[in-house]
């Protein structure tokens, strides 16, 4: 692995919702500092965490905040991301109250007709337990997991996002920025506003959107100093952070954080 | 695969698909056979006539192509990549005609192989099988195999161990085995390829023996290297030889006709070996 | 026993590759255990047959659903590919015309080579909206069914069609010249004779059909409850492995690499089954 | 072949075989169809010559196409050697004794068994060996290895079956002239068995291109063109898989690039087969 | 493959490992030999000596065990699941002794089949490439090529197409060229599985010749299906029959001796078969 003594190397691990982002940020870097080298690879926010924390690498990337066990770490936001409910279009629902969008996901309401809609059993698209985007949207609605009674359980945005696309009887939650994507090539999904807020990267970029994580660079809280890497790492990190980098986020449908 | 038909004119008075059972031996006749394997001519010119009911021996040098021309008296011609032309009427029927039933054709043609291949199954599955194909059910099975085993002089040698795999047996056993399930189907035509190579003297004498017992119901074409055996059994002798590497039949007829007075230099000189001694030689 | 020279050094190369391939499993099986090791084999370790529910977060860990659904979608699959691959494998080598065989070989290997997420991706947009037009969610069992076994029948049709070349020709000849119909001699010759084979490939898709993950995570639905119908969602042991293993820690983490060794002794279950099989087919047929 | 030489009942057994092969064919020509008029949009040269741009959205997939082809090569490279041992161990010594025997019993089941797991914890065990233990890191070379310990059965698999189908009187030939085993592996059984071996090959490698996850955790997601193997680098179908199911708006791509990985494969396919063809020739 | 092995006496004065491959032919002698496929006995009390230098026929009906009895005497039954029990002493080394080098031996002993099957590659090849192994380099391997087709009398036939593949020459092609196969090794002693039955009158002719011709100079051991054959040849003849479906030898010795003052019933029986006439039997 020790080629080019002369490149600086720097390997990213974590989170697959923020690999790509993070691969063009990594592209743009290179570009201009030359003789640098960033190797993004993902595996899960996870991975990236465990991976800081054996010192194995120098960045992870987690696509949600720390929690009270890791404070041996330290996160450093780069992006945050909405998380939006999505309708088929072939659904005449156009919104649903906090209250009605847990009684759908704990099973209490089953069929679309409860909500003006046809007579139709609801299809439940939830996310993979232990997915942060998962513990995102419990937290908020206040459900334990327990209670969520889920027909479909995808991993990536893009599933759900088929998913719901495929089936007009389907609700599902996924990356606001994705499904605005979607949207726009023509897929047959809507966002709904959650709470009376429209689900829009703008009102998470204004902060307004209830429902949005962060996406974090995480090192470690005592990284060694004089390390050539962690000097590396640091200017990486503060160029994710830039300005510089605000077109690049928007372009992968993630919003820069505001400030 | 490919196979070129003569559509000759005699076809017009018969339909082919119909190959018919009728109950005696029908004759064959061959005419203007040849065949190559890709490219490579291996018999030329085949002119001659099985009579029916009557035993006709095949005689001729290795590799002259009698086991080829066997072949394509019932149609197995067809799995080998060669190519088959002229006829090859058997009663009145041309069967190299593509539209003839070959199932049934093989059916009426028994043959039995050079090299002895049984089936890698029991010795008593080798027989029925075939004949639980064709209908043949219960005690006619039994029936049938203790009657064709004994036939061929198996009997007494397999009967305690029918259900064995027949792949064990001797070469010996296993050309009988092939010839007992042979004639188990009833054909009126059997082709048979060296029938008594594999064989003891007894066991030959016993084959000889069924071979004369199957005259007269049967048509028989059998190629052999045992001249002395051609001698004994046949009716008619067809020898075929090479010339520039290509098969043709140089003479048949009558079996003595040939062997005493050999109209064609090449017939005498071949059959000038039955007698040959060889320690004389040394 | 009498060797060349040449063999004594040969065979002791063959052996050592022998071990090689060998151990790889037995590497495999270390690297679960070791991982699985804090969550089996502690308090936890039962609670993989006895919780009411598969909810990892909060301690709840029954992974029965899971293993059902598993042994569904694999018996669903084998039990559809098995007699279309068999079917098509007879049908190019007896029936169709030669270039029909081979075109149809060559279009099979192509489609062997499609990667897994091609298929659930053409499930996901393609068959669950058809069968959710249907009934359901569309995501279930029936669509994970049918995409598995699409998945494993270009592989199993070209074993099939293998093990029936390797049929000796004089077996096929001897009994076409009985004058036996190709359907007999199929059903009485070709298959006996290639059964070995037909069976080693049948095994060897049912195990790639159980470990399958992919495909089978983007068409069934993954839920962890009991499944009761062909339209309900099933989750896979495979699929649970690829939904939750980015995020889970600790305990967590370890229940799914029990899992992965779960999976495991399942297969192994299978491959003695198989032999057992074998062992009755072989008294059966009295060969040695 | 002849159709004149099938029966009433043989014409409709053809016929029953017959529509489960047209389904077949009919739900596969479905799928084909949907890849290549997908894909075929978003093919084109510059789309093999290029760079991935834009998180793959944009650009070409030239690095992914060298990176899949060194690791189908080490893949290869390590499970051919291994493979073509143990199938001529498994046909042609195992039974020579009884310990042998009871040895081989165990060899094929442990390979059924690494059949059958699943590719995603292969992809975590060869990250926990080759990257780690190894120290190896995301590479090339850590990824081949792993696809190299997946492919292994299904090659062993049909090399063996191959093997044991060739006639025993070679072997019985062989032995009563004294010849040693290892020329009459050489000689005979090798070119006897070169179709199973090409077929096993081409299996093995369409398996291998169309492995995902043990890649995806092995020789990585880096979609730089790699300088060597150890490098990571991103194969085909990791490539396909991120762009469907984690980049919005990666669907015309992961198309493109599944109908570049099936041309690839027939290519590949036909090369080999070309190459046994003319070798099975000169050896008779 | 398990194998049962008797540690005689007589073993003692000789280094079983060390097969001498001395100048002249060895004599065989075979004692209480034994033999039963997985618990079926095939051959019991085998007693018989095949004098050096001379060519001895083994004749018996068909599945008497003489295939297996040939395969003794080059250790090929190790290759079978069969148990051989008693004592065969070429030269004086047993050789069923488990410390024998089977190689050595097998490469003094030459063997042609009952089946003939020459390797799947070219007619060139099949012989060259046992040479090769055994070091054979260059000119010499064309020589030998020549001489030893030459020989079995194939040499004219195939010399165009030495390049083919041996597996569609025809089935006494394919005999003769295995027996130029065996030759070519030079060995000491020949073991020939009915070398002639494929084989047509004049290659029969040619390879009886060629028997004659290595007489002295090898041990010939021949199964034979041909009586006439046997008496022509052979200088001695071991006759194996069955009782109770084992076989045994009943009686062996001088040719003349046997043929025309059998001792025993049995072979008279046998031997009565030569010059049956099957027309008659009608
Ligand atoms: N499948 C084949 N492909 C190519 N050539 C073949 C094939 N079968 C036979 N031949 C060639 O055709 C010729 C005739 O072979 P055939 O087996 O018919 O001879 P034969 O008269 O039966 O000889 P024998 O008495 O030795 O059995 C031979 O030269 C042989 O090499
Ligand atoms: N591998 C085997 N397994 C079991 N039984 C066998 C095996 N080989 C031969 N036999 C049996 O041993 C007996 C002797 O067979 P062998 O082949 O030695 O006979 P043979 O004297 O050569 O007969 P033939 O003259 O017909 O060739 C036969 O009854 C045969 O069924
Ligand atoms: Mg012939
Ligand atoms: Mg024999």
């Amino acid at each position: 692995n020790q080629r080019g003594a002369d490149t600086e190397r720097l390997l990213l691990t974590g989170s697959s919702t923020m690999a790509p982002l993070l691969t063009e940020l990594a592209i743009a870097f290179e570009n201009q500092r030359g003789q640098t080298r960033i190797d993004v690879q993902t595996g899960g926010s996870s991975r990236g965490i465990t991976d800081v924390r054996r010192g194995l690498v120098d960045i992870g990337m987690v696509s949600r905040s720390l929690n009270d066990k890791e404070d041996d770490l330290q996160a450093h936001l780069i992006a945050q991301d909405g998380i939006g409910l999505i309708l088929n279009t072939a659904n005449p629902v156009v919104s649903l109250t906090d209250q009605q969008i847990v009684n759908i996901y704990t099973g209490a309401a089953d069929n679309w007709q409860l909500f003006g809609g046809a007579n139709e059993p609801i299809t439940v698209v939830s996310k993979a337990e232990g997915r942060s985007t998962l513990d995102l949207f419990l937290a908020y609605f206040k459900l334990p997991v327990a209670d969520l009674r889920a027909h479909i359980i995808i991993g990536d945005n893009e599933q759900g996002i088929k998913a719901v696309a495929g089936n007009a009887k389907a609700i599902g939650y996924v990356s606001i920025g994705a499904a605005e994507y979607s949207i726009r090539a023509g897929l047959p999904i809507k966002l709904i506003p959650v709470n009376g807020v429209q689900a829009s990267t703008d009102s998470v970029s204004s902060g307004l959107f209830p429902l949005s994580r962060p996406l974090n660079l995480v090192t470690r809280v005592e990284a060694k100093p004089g390390q050539v890497s962690s000097t590396t790492a640091a200017d990486f990190i503060r160029f994710a952070q830039s300005d510089k980098a605000r077109a690049l986020i928007l372009r992968q449908y993630f919003v820069p954080p505001q400030g | 695969m490919t196979k070129s038909v003569a559509f000759g004119r005699k076809l017009q008075h018969t339909t082919p698909q119909d190959i018919s059972l009728q109950s005696g031996p029908p004759a064959i006749s061959i005419r203007n056979l040849g065949l190559s394997y890709g490219g490579h001519k291996v018999l030329k010119n085949i002119n001659f006539e099985a009579r029916a009911g009557k035993i006709t021996a095949l005689v001729g040098p290795s590799g002259c192509g009698k086991s080829s021309l066997l072949s394509v008296v019932n149609r197995l011609s067809d799995l080998q990549a060669c190519k088959v032309e002229g006829e090859v009427f058997i009663a009145e029927d041309n069967i190299l005609h593509s539209a003839v039933n070959v199932l049934k054709l093989r059916r009426r043609i028994g043959m039995v192989f050079q090299k002895p291949s049984p089936f890698p199954m029991s010795i008593r599955e080798n027989l029925l099988f075939p004949l639980r194909e064709y209908g043949v059910k219960g005690d006619q099975l039994e029936k049938t195999l203790e009657d064709n085993l004994r036939l061929v002089g198996l009997w007494d040698e397999v009967k305690t161990r029918l259900n064995d795999s027949a792949l064990v047996l001797s070469g010996g056993q296993q050309q009988r085995l092939c010839f007992a399930r042979c004639l188990s189907l009833n054909p009126k035509v059997l082709l048979l390829d060296e029938p008594c190579s594999a064989l003891d003297p007894r066991s030959t004498q016993i084959i000889e023996a069924l071979i004369w017992h199957l005259r007269e119901s049967h048509t028989i074409l059998m190629v052999t290297h045992n001249l002395a055996q051609a001698r004994r059994l046949a009716d008619d002798v067809a020898v075929c030889c090479l010339s520039d590497g290509v098969g043709s039949i140089v003479e048949s007829g009558k079996t003595a006709q040939v062997f005493d007075f050999p109209a064609h230099p090449v017939t005498a000189e071949y059959l000038g070996f039955e007698t040959a001694e060889v320690r004389s030689s040394d | 026993m009498y060797r060349h020279k040449v063999d004594i050094k040969f065979v002791g190369l063959l052996r050592l590759l022998v071990m090689l391939a060998a151990c790889i499993v037995l590497l495999i099986f270390g690297f679960l255990l070791t991982e699985a090791w804090p969550f089996l084999f502690s308090e936890h370790g039962g609670q993989l047959f006895t919780d009411a529910v598969w909810h990892p977060t909060t301690g709840q860990y029954n992974l029965v659903p899971v293993i059902l659904g598993t042994l569904y979608t694999t018996i669903g699959a084998v039990s559809v590919a098995v007699p279309f691959a068999l079917a098509t494998a007879i049908f190019c080598q007896f029936y169709a015309p030669r270039w029909f065989g081979r075109l149809y070989t060559s279009v099979m290997e192509v489609l062997a080579g499609i990667p897994s997420v091609v298929y659930g991706f053409w499930g996901l947009v393609v068959l669950v909206p058809l069968v959710a037009s249907w009934q359901g969610s569309g995501a279930s069992l029936l669509t994970g069914i049918l995409v598995l076994s699409l998945m494993i029948l270009p592989t199993g049709t070209l074993l099939a069609i293998a093990a029936l070349k390797q049929v000796p020709s004089e077996w096929i000849q001897g009994s076409y010249a009985l004058g036996l119909s190709r359907w007999a001699t199929i059903k009485n010759i070709a298959l006996p004779a290639s059964g070995h084979g037909m069976l080693n490939a049948l095994l060897l898709q049912s195990t790639r059909a159980i470990g399958e993950t992919m495909a089978v995570l983007m068409v069934c639905g993954n839920s962890t409850l009991f499944p009761f119908g062909l339209f309900e969602p099933v989750r896979t042991l495979s699929a649970n492995i690829a939904l939750e293993m980015a995020y889970a820690m600790e305990m967590h983490r370890a229940a799914l690499y029990s899992s992965a060794l779960v999976l495991m002794v399942m297969v192994f279950i299978l491959l003695f089954l198989n032999q057992f099989q074998n062992r009755l087919e072989s008294t059966a047929n009295g060969k040695s | 072949m002849m159709s004149k030489a099938m029966s009433q009942g043989d014409r409709i057994i053809q016929m029953g075989l017959c529509c489960p092969a047209l389904i077949i064919c009919g739900v596969f020509v479905w799928l084909l169809f949907d890849v290549v008029s997908q894909g075929i949009s978003g093919l084109s040269w510059q789309f093999l010559t290029q760079l991935p741009a834009d998180a793959g959205r944009a650009g070409g997939i030239v690095s992914i196409i060298v990176s899949t082809f060194i690791v189908l090569i080490i893949a290869l490279l390590v499970a051919l050697p291994i493979g073509l041992g143990t199938a001529i161990w498994l046909a042609e010594f195992a039974d020579e004794d009884q310990t042998g025997m009871a040895v081989a019993v165990w060899v094929r089941r442990s390979l059924q068994l690494l059949a059958g797991v699943p590719s995603i914890v292969v992809g975590l065990f060869g990250y926990a060996v080759f990257c780690q233990l190894l120290g190896l890191g995301y590479s090339l070379l850590a990824g081949g290895l792993t696809l190299g310990c997946m492919i292994l059965p299904l090659l062993i698999g049909s090399l063996e079956a191959g093997l044991r189908a060739v006639p025993c009187t070679y072997r019985i030939n062989a032995v009563a002239l004294g010849l040693s085993k290892f020329s009459v592996i050489r000689r005979i059984l090798l070119p006897q068995a070169a179709p199973a071996l090409l077929a096993g090959l081409i299996l093995s490698i369409g398996r291998a291109l169309a492995e995902t996850a043990a890649l995806l955790f092995t020789s990585g997601y880096v979609t730089r063109m790699p300088e060597s193997v150890y490098d990571s680098g991103r194969v085909l179908s990791v490539h396909v898989f991120d762009l469907a199911m984690n980049v919005p708006g990666g669907d015309k791509n992961a198309y493109a690039t599944a109908l570049v990985l099936l041309l690839g494969l027939l290519l590949i396919n036909s090369v080999l087969k070309k190459v046994v063809n003319i070798w099975a020739a000169r050896e008779n």
